[in-house]
């Protein structure tokens, strides 16, 4: 049996698949987010060079702010595909998404802020990344604003996959001058790479916990897409046999 | 020269509005729009002006897709809804002259001054239109009916807000249109006398889809 | 024992974020499944006035 | 198509012209803004001249916020604009005349008004012509990338709020360089010509893209 895409992308077929692979996200989130955290924890050292064992909140933050980003961008992709091929399961996609997002950089957002606190003492810092997870936070709030000011789901959803598209335009200039307010003193701009020195145990453990925050969004934004389904099609003839 | 609409199928919201729709539009003919509130007539008439966008089927102009030969079909569409399209603070003159010349045609202002004239609204041509009544305001929307040299009128409940002689005198510039080879569509329950042509009705309740229910796609 | 859960001093601020993302990351699908429950109620209710119509 | 473009322009300006209360709105709200600032954050001399940059760039995205929401909701309620979308015309273009009047009425009054900024705010004459001078350059991108938020917010109930609470933060940009070309302007060695080269590209960016979105905005408003 040969697996169709396209027979996937009606909501009658896309909604049993769902219910099925269901499980084995959530399986796998918990597994790699406990996994991780465990590493986390316990395989690395208490105090790094010059940050004490508060720096362990990172494992929860980068994997949120990971997360958060690209959750928007996935947001974006499943917009333009139902822009260009007028699907409405990409549609739908991409409204359950949101959410989701919205919630990672939230997340990001909080523990970077604690960060804030226990490294520089202050809560908030317009230090370049959280003035970013902040403006990313303000772009989910955005989009599913206009999304739920529209009544017509077909017009919420394709207005809200423009202004998502927007967004994505302009986040590059917005992430520039963020990070480099005066251009006089950053000619050349770079961003010190998060991963530079820093040890491979404390790597793994952000890696295999940002996995699983990873399955944790399929996991919810498939269980967000099944009900978006039904609550759209409620008026259907197989929702009803359901 | 026609308009042929195949197998089209629309959705508003969560309902099928109607289905399986056919007709064909060929010059000096005029059709009739008839359906019950909700049966889609305004829906059908924004997926023939090619905003809406059907879930089916094809809508031939000249035996071409409409929305890849968007240019040449608008040039020969002329759409006038419910609203009249026009500016308050403009005068009657200014504002046919600006919708006329949008629609892409000539413009010459002794033209746009008879339509006014053969409309009735002779000696209001300089008066913002905002201090005319609705009756004139329709009639200024109407005027560019008489300058118009598009082939296809779709006309949504055109006879609405007008008086006696507004309605007779809108009847026989359709009437006019018709017989030199223009095509028409209409909502209305008014009737109108042709000279010439021939006269399609089309029912919209007859397609309706049967429980208004989205069969599975 | 209780020096791991007191991490050096920050315990408040290093569990307080892993309590927030967990708590966060639980409510949500709780949530979800309520939603679904009261759809599929929604539908049953559909069904039933389906069912006396046609009597 | 230059000749709709002229026809469009010309019209938006005419209808403008002919209620002027409605361009004077929007230029009283900026001065009033910016001379609120002192009053409530005392009347510091320094100080002044420290906030002055990002105040009258707030005050100024909150201005062309204000008239956006009108930039086509007019047309929209009296049906013009569903006639736009159906003449033979490319939308950008009309979209693009409608942006460049929206402009002309919003943005352009902002620039020729900010002298009173310097003198509220104790701005030296070179401050003020950087003011003048980055406010030419900014506030047009103001007007392309609101006119996407007011394309897709046709039409709502709160549109108005919506539109801001969409747009402002794309905003960011051009609040950051332009009032930090100001900013840099009142050094001694200050060279605001990276702030004008990035403000510029941004322009020419939004210039390329805006009319394009916008028109598809509208397209999927009225559908």
């Amino acid at each position: 049996m040969t697996f169709s895409w396209f027979k996937y992308a009606a909501p009658i077929n896309f909604y049993p698949l769902a219910g099925k692979v269901i499980p084995l996200f959530w399986f796998l989130a918990i597994t790699l987010t406990s996994f991780g955290l465990y590493w986390g924890f316990f395989q690395t050292p208490d105090v790094l060079s010059d940050q004490k064992q508060y720096y362990r909140i990172i494992f929860v933050h980068v994997a949120a702010s990971w997360m958060g980003m690209w959750l928007y961008a996935m947001m974006v992709f499943w917009g333009l595909v139902g822009l260009v091929f007028n699907t409405r399961l990409s549609f739908m996609m991409a409204k359950a998404t949101s959410t989701t997002g919205a919630l990672m950089a939230f997340i990001a957002l909080i523990s970077g802020a604690v960060w804030g606190k226990v490294s520089w003492g202050t809560w908030w810092d317009w230090d370049p990344r959280l003035t970013m997870s902040l403006i990313l936070m303000f772009l989910y709030i955005g989009y599913i604003a206009l999304h739920s000011a529209i009544d017509n789901s077909r017009r919420a959803d394709k207005a809200a996959a423009v202004l998502s598209l927007v967004g994505l335009a302009i986040v590059p200039v917005i992430y520039y001058s963020v990070n480099c307010p005066n251009p006089n003193e950053c000619s050349s701009l770079h961003q010190e790479s998060s991963f530079k020195g820093v040890e491979s145990n404390i790597l793994l453990g952000m890696l295999i916990t940002a996995l699983g925050f990873w399955m944790y969004s399929f996991a919810t934004i498939l269980m967000r897409v099944r009900n978006i389904i039904l609550e759209r099609e409620i008026n259907t003839k197989w929702v009803s046999e359901l | 020269m026609s308009l042929i609409v195949s197998d089209l199928q629309c959705t508003r919201g969560n309902r099928q509005l109607f289905s399986e729709l056919n007709f064909q539009l060929s010059p000096k003919q005029l059709l009739f729009l008839e359906g019950k509130n909700g049966s889609g007539k305004t829906t059908l008439i924004r997926t023939l002006c090619g905003l809406f966008i059907a879930d089916k089927g094809n809508i031939l102009w000249q035996n071409q897709p409409i929305e890849e030969h968007l240019e040449v079909y608008r040039k020969a569409l002329f759409y006038l809804g419910h609203l009249n399209a026009i500016k308050g603070d403009l005068s009657a003159l200014e504002n046919l002259r600006f919708n006329h010349l949008m629609s892409g045609q000539k413009n010459n202002d002794d033209d746009l001054l008879d339509a006014l004239e053969r409309i009735g609204l002779f000696g209001y041509e300089d008066f913002p239109t905002r201090e005319l009544s609705q009756g004139q305001k329709r009639r200024v929307a109407l005027a560019r009916l008489i300058v118009n040299k598009s082939p296809l009128w779709i006309l949504d409940e055109p006879f609405v807000a007008l008086d006696v002689a507004a309605v007779e005198l809108l009847q026989q510039i359709i009437s006019q249109h018709i017989e030199v080879g223009g095509m028409a569509i209409l909502t209305t329950h008014q009737a109108v006398p042709l000279t010439e042509g021939e006269v399609q009705h089309i029912n919209l309740d007859d397609f309706a889809t049967k429980s208004g229910r989205v069969t599975d796609a | 024992m209780s020096e791991f859960f007191n991490m050096g001093g920050y315990g408040y601020h290093v569990w307080g974020v892993i309590l927030l993302a967990l708590g966060i990351m639980l409510i949500e699908p709780i949530n979800l499944k309520l939603q679904r429950k009261t759809l599929l109620q929604r539908i049953q209710r559909n069904k039933r006035i389906e069912k006396n119509r046609r009597k | 198509m230059l000749n709709t473009f002229w026809m469009i322009l010309k019209r938006d300006l005419k209808l403008a012209l002919r209620r002027r209360s409605e361009v004077f709105t929007v230029l009283f709200f900026f001065i009033i803004v910016v001379s609120l600032f002192p009053l409530g954050v005392g009347f510091n001399e320094k100080m002044l001249q420290e906030i002055a940059p990002g105040v009258a760039w707030i005050a100024a995205l909150l201005a062309s916020m204000l008239a956006l929401e009108r930039l086509f909701a007019n047309d929209y309620v009296d049906g013009t604009l569903e006639q736009m979308l159906l003449t033979p015309q490319p939308l950008s273009i009309l979209v693009f005349a409608k942006m460049t009047a929206h402009w002309l009425l919003t943005g352009l009054p902002l620039v020729l008004v900010a002298p009173v900024v310097g003198v509220l705010y104790h701005l030296e004459a070179e401050t003020v012509i950087t003011m003048m001078l980055m406010l030419l350059l900014g506030t047009p991108v103001l007007s392309m990338i609101g006119a996407i938020g007011a394309a897709l917010t046709l039409g709502l109930r709160g549109g108005g709020v919506l539109i801001s609470l969409l747009i402002l933060p794309l905003y960011i940009p051009v609040l950051v360089y332009g009032s930090g070309a100001i900013a840099e302007s009142r050094l001694q060695s200050g060279n605001i010509e990276p702030h004008i080269l990035l403000l510029s590209a941004f322009l020419l960016l939004s210039l390329i893209f805006s009319p394009w979105a916008t028109a598809s905005a509208l397209k999927i408003s009225l559908e």
